[in-house]
């Protein structure tokens, strides 16, 4: 987090962003499935002024044959920036950030996965940010799981995810990028929605025990407000394209 | 590319070819419909995406400071980096370009060196110190074939609509890309004794060899790279160069959204 | 870690949980003892070895001249790296850092970061140009498990008895590495449906998730790392954040020789 | 190219170049092959200023086992330019113009080398640059083609290669290094001679769909030139070492 | 070395050096055996102001499988450098100088290595200069060979090591740091004492013949007197851990 | 080296030197014939090209700008770097150099450096700031053995004919590469109980041990490194430093051509 600096007034009076949000209101979000013709399974998630796009191959047979499980599919996750997504541009291939966010990502998905059915195969979630303007991670993961979901791959439910975080001494969901640089804290949270269960959960800043506790709740509260666009997002791409539909019964609740 | 291609979708090619047709009823001298989208990603300096049938590619400039090259010290930098990473196609890997990304990338630089489409005198900060290094950076999502055009037009777009950030680099206003040519690839796919202009995908896991010509707008050749183990005849070649100078008008014309 | 995790030992400490019980005999909400000696490496400006359990760790600091980071001109820069080298584990293998000790440095990095452990503002030499550039290398050189907090207290140690070696690079007299927070990891394993802090190297290699959660010396939170693949309801955080606060305390509270 | 500068005169009026040569005249070029006892072929090559040495090792069987095509032999090209082969410093290591010219040289040879002839095999050519003063990639593919000559490697011809360009507003064949630093364009070219056909082909700069033609026959007919100084050099291999020439009847026309 | 600048006084008119040791005095060295837990066996060593830990695991299954020899085991040696061993942070990662060190101290332990008892496996050996204060690669010759023992590696002998230099213009043993950036030669040693062999021997800096001869005999004397350290490591080791004392008879004289 | 070498190869050599002979007929104190050619290369500061029996090296100099390092603020710096590439050998592999490279590059390195050849306070043009690196690269073309004597030789030949090229970089005229010393290189394999030296490629793949002695003009001792699994005793490796000087005046003696 940029540090906590109060000079910049990021909240009115009124409880009013930068950007005309309430404090507990989302960026608007747009979730597209089915977007390139490649991949097993894409998405496409426009979320304030982000722009990620995801893509699954697989199950496929795992190869080299050495990181085959006998016992069910290898998960991996490669979480991109394109070099010119960001103000200054970022040279290609993976920095530790990236490595990192590919990690907690292929981790949030490994158990909802229904990975035991595909002995010796492997899934391979892409994630590109195209355009990043804070919350790219989180944006990353409700694209990965649309996108999982219209490759077919079986799964206990999709999952979505949202940051709560803190500026000006308050707490706020879905920090833009303004608040990401100059605010107090982060937290971003992904959830599987049918048990309530945290799948990711990383955090950064500053937050009393009663905040913490205030934001997670309202991150994971956010999460079920996405978990619903994501289910209209398969539902528009299933209707659309009914005689394709993958056989994805998990996921239709 | 899969070096297992079915033998049975190389018959079907070829068979086709050899009455004149193609896969997707196109007749050789035509490409596919191509879209160009820009200023798609606010924080480059200049992007574009094209479409070009079912390829989609995205392309970002990006302008940093850097030092000019020793022999060439009033002049700003170019750089054009193509990756093919696995979000495209099943084929491709993550890693450092291998050589068909380094052809890519280095034919379309050509095209935009070679044409001096970018006025590099105008990027120079501090002779011998200071310039502006322009990063052209072309990422395929859905790769179907013909990256070279596709990623050219991207490319050449991104660069007409990009500005030079001299503000945010602490150098008064900002301003245009110095541009002053518009230069326009076609590529062509040599299957059997069968030349055809803008290669599917399945179309270029079977040809033999390919031909790439940027061209400008008065029709003069500026680059030009044979790819792929066949050949060509000079016969063949100056067909390619009458067809390319047609089909880089058609390209110039697009208007771009 | 080793993808064959007997199932016989897997077993064995499911059993023993289900009956609130571990392997070593500790409860669940009880570390390893914990011992921290700083002041190790000559050359080194700070440093500090741990051991908690069996588990061993070295971490040295050293303090270079560099360039602070654009958006950053008059703050100093803070580089924590941890590597996972073959002398501390036979599973591991030498080559650049993988994806767990990417992890392993990050967590770390981020809780002396947000804590705002080191005043960077300090370490500014000349702004834009010239500034302290602090490297904190963690060492595992016994691995026994919970890399994340033995790894944690040493750089937080080594930190905080660290010099800046102003003299060395010529900028007048060394000064104390200006630090002002005190942070202290904690983290947490779970196995089946139990959650238990400081897991071993046999806990970990059976443990469905982990939860890393540093906190300051006023019990506020400043970091927090969910890992591994399995999931924590809401209650059990929460319970894990209290506990971390209150081991927090104990680590903070440790003598080092 | 260097951008066409004009200021400086590279070509006088009566048509002579700065080093004496006409327009459409090649640089002295000399030709030896088997000059390493290593490889199984080689050949050494002055091009004017150019000093470049090609060698061949196989065919041998390809390993590791998963590159090897069964139904053909698999043919490699390495084109490294020594650090020393120009004024500034080469680094070590393979950049992108080397990556890229390694490649057109192997695709070059491809077709024209047998490999049918040799399933599960591996054809190493290695070109290294000695000393670099423009043309070396035409340069490399002449040497590469005698000493797979030289190797017994069984070819449908040898492969000549030259360039044409443009300085001055004159087309010039064969350019020179400071002709290449301020000329207009570059054309290199290799031919297969029996067929007429063109294997390799670049070009960089600016030509009218005229000149490009005429450049364009103005290498092709280099290349006919430059073909018997190949089938020379080997002519002379042979002939001091009749009693070990290799089984080569393909390059013997 | 240095450079051979006799400015800087490292020797007074009675022959004693900066750290008051004689011209032919050894720093002081403590050597312990079995001091990690997850190794097959280690050793850490201080010497003077250096601190090294070894490390061996093996012999096991050498893989992947093609580095396998069906003959003997393979052997391994990674020394490594802490970035904070030295002022100057050191780079993570294998520099020249320790690619080298590496090789020569493999090179050492190789023969000395009954190998060809475990056909098909592999024994790695990792040296950690935790602190480093000239003599590094000595220290972890002597480290490495106490750890062989310690992990039961059938060897022929200890391998013990130790520097001669030059300084001053006087031959002196043992070189510290200072001696070191300012002496004249530096000679480390290995040898195997049962046989009185050279194992490892590298020398820089000047050295008439009379000197270098005088100056290896010096070293190969000490290298007896730190043979009596490692042997008494091994026999404390031993004392306290009888129960699972390894099967090591050829290293107990 | 290939592993496996033929044990019939192995016995033939064995054979022959237990009766003092070696394949080539020459005795076990004769080194190879040697030729140097230097000048060759016209971009390279300096070049020379050994060839010593069958073996073939070039070696080359560039001398560029660069700083000095932190400890030694007056003087230039010399690299040198041996690449064993494919084209030399059959069992040589592209990529970076690999531990034998490395140790032929360091071995051929202390020689130069260690006998203080090159004067490096006069490659210095502004202390801490600016100063020449010499540049010394070995390339084998054709490798039959002992690359250590060809390359050292080869190194210093090219190093003797050198020029710093200061005109272009900037900084007044052109002057003779510093050199104030003539190191020699002289390497023994030892084959059983038998030392010889200059050993060729077959002789290399069966011996056991290797030792590399630098002497200088004076006959003393510069530089040395054993190599190799094998051993040597006090009294071998007395004799090879006398022959080594004996055959060190030889090298020294060698015409340039």
């Amino acid at each position: 987090m940029g540090g906590g600096s109060t000079d910049i007034k990021l909240i009115d009076e009124k409880g009013i962003r930068l950007d005309g949000r309430r404090v507990d209101q989302l960026r608007p979000i747009k979730i597209e499935a089915g977007v390139l013709k490649n991949a097993d399974g894409s998405a496409y998630v426009e979320w304030g002024k982000n722009k990620v796009l995801a893509a699954v191959y697989g199950p496929r047979e795992a190869h080299p044959r050495h990181i085959q499980d006998p016992t069910r599919a290898v998960v991996d996750v490669i979480y991109n920036m394109c070099s010119f997504s960001v103000e200054e541009r970022v040279r290609p291939g993976p920095g530790r950030r990236s490595v990192e966010i590919s990690k907690v990502i292929a981790d949030a998905f490994r158990n909802v996965i229904f990975t035991e059915q595909f002995p010796r195969a492997k899934i391979d979630v892409y994630i590109e940010i195209l355009q990043a303007n804070a919350g790219t991670r989180c944006a990353g993961v409700v694209a990965a799981s649309v996108a999982l979901a219209d490759a077919g791959v079986p799964m206990m439910d999709l999952v979505p995810a949202c940051a709560a975080g803190k500026a000006n001494n308050q707490l706020i969901l879905d920090l833009g990028k303004e608040e990401d640089n100059v605010g107090q804290a982060d937290l971003p949270t992904a959830i599987v929605p049918k048990t309530g269960e945290i799948v990711l959960l990383q955090m950064d800043g500053h937050l009393t025990q009663d905040e913490f506790d205030r934001a997670l709740q309202m991150s994971m509260n956010a999460c079920m407000q996405i978990y619903e666009l994501q289910k209209d997002a398969l539902r528009r791409r299933y209707a659309t394209s009914a005689n394709d539909a993958p056989d994805t019964e998990e996921v239709r609740q | 590319m899969s070096d297992v291609v079915s033998h049975i979708m190389k018959d079907q090619i070829f068979k086709l070819a050899a009455r004149g047709m193609r896969e997707d009823g196109r007749a050789f001298d035509r490409m596919r419909p191509m879209s160009i989208e820009t200023g798609i990603v606010g924080p480059a300096e200049g992007s574009a995406r094209v479409r070009l049938g079912d390829t989609d590619v995205f392309v970002g400039v990006k302008v940093e400071l850097g030092t000019p090259f020793q022999d060439r010290p009033t002049d700003g930098v170019l750089m054009t980096g193509a990756e093919l990473r696995p979000i495209a196609h099943a084929d491709f890997e993550t890693g450092p370009p291998q050589p068909p990304a380094v052809e890519i990338s280095r034919v379309i630089d050509r095209g935009i060196r070679e044409s001096q489409m970018i006025d590099l005198s105008k990027l120079c900060i501090t002779p011998k110190e200071k310039v502006y290094m322009v990063f052209v950076d072309i990422e395929p999502l859905d790769y179907f074939g013909n990256i070279f055009d596709a990623g050219a037009a991207g490319a050449v777009a991104a660069l007409r609509t990009a500005k030079v950030p001299a503000k945010r680099h602490g150098f008064g206003e900002d301003f245009p890309m110095p541009v002053r040519a518009f230069p326009a690839s076609v590529t062509f796919a040599k299957i059997g004794k069968h030349v055809m202009v803008d290669p599917t995908l399945r179309e270029e896991l079977v040809s033999d060899a390919r031909l790439t010509i940027v061209t400008d707008e008065k029709g003069d050749v500026r680059a030009m790279q044979k790819g792929l183990s066949g050949s060509f005849s000079y016969a063949e070649i100056k067909e390619c160069l009458l067809l390319a100078t047609k089909l880089g008008r058609d390209v110039r014309a697009l208007k771009t959204g």
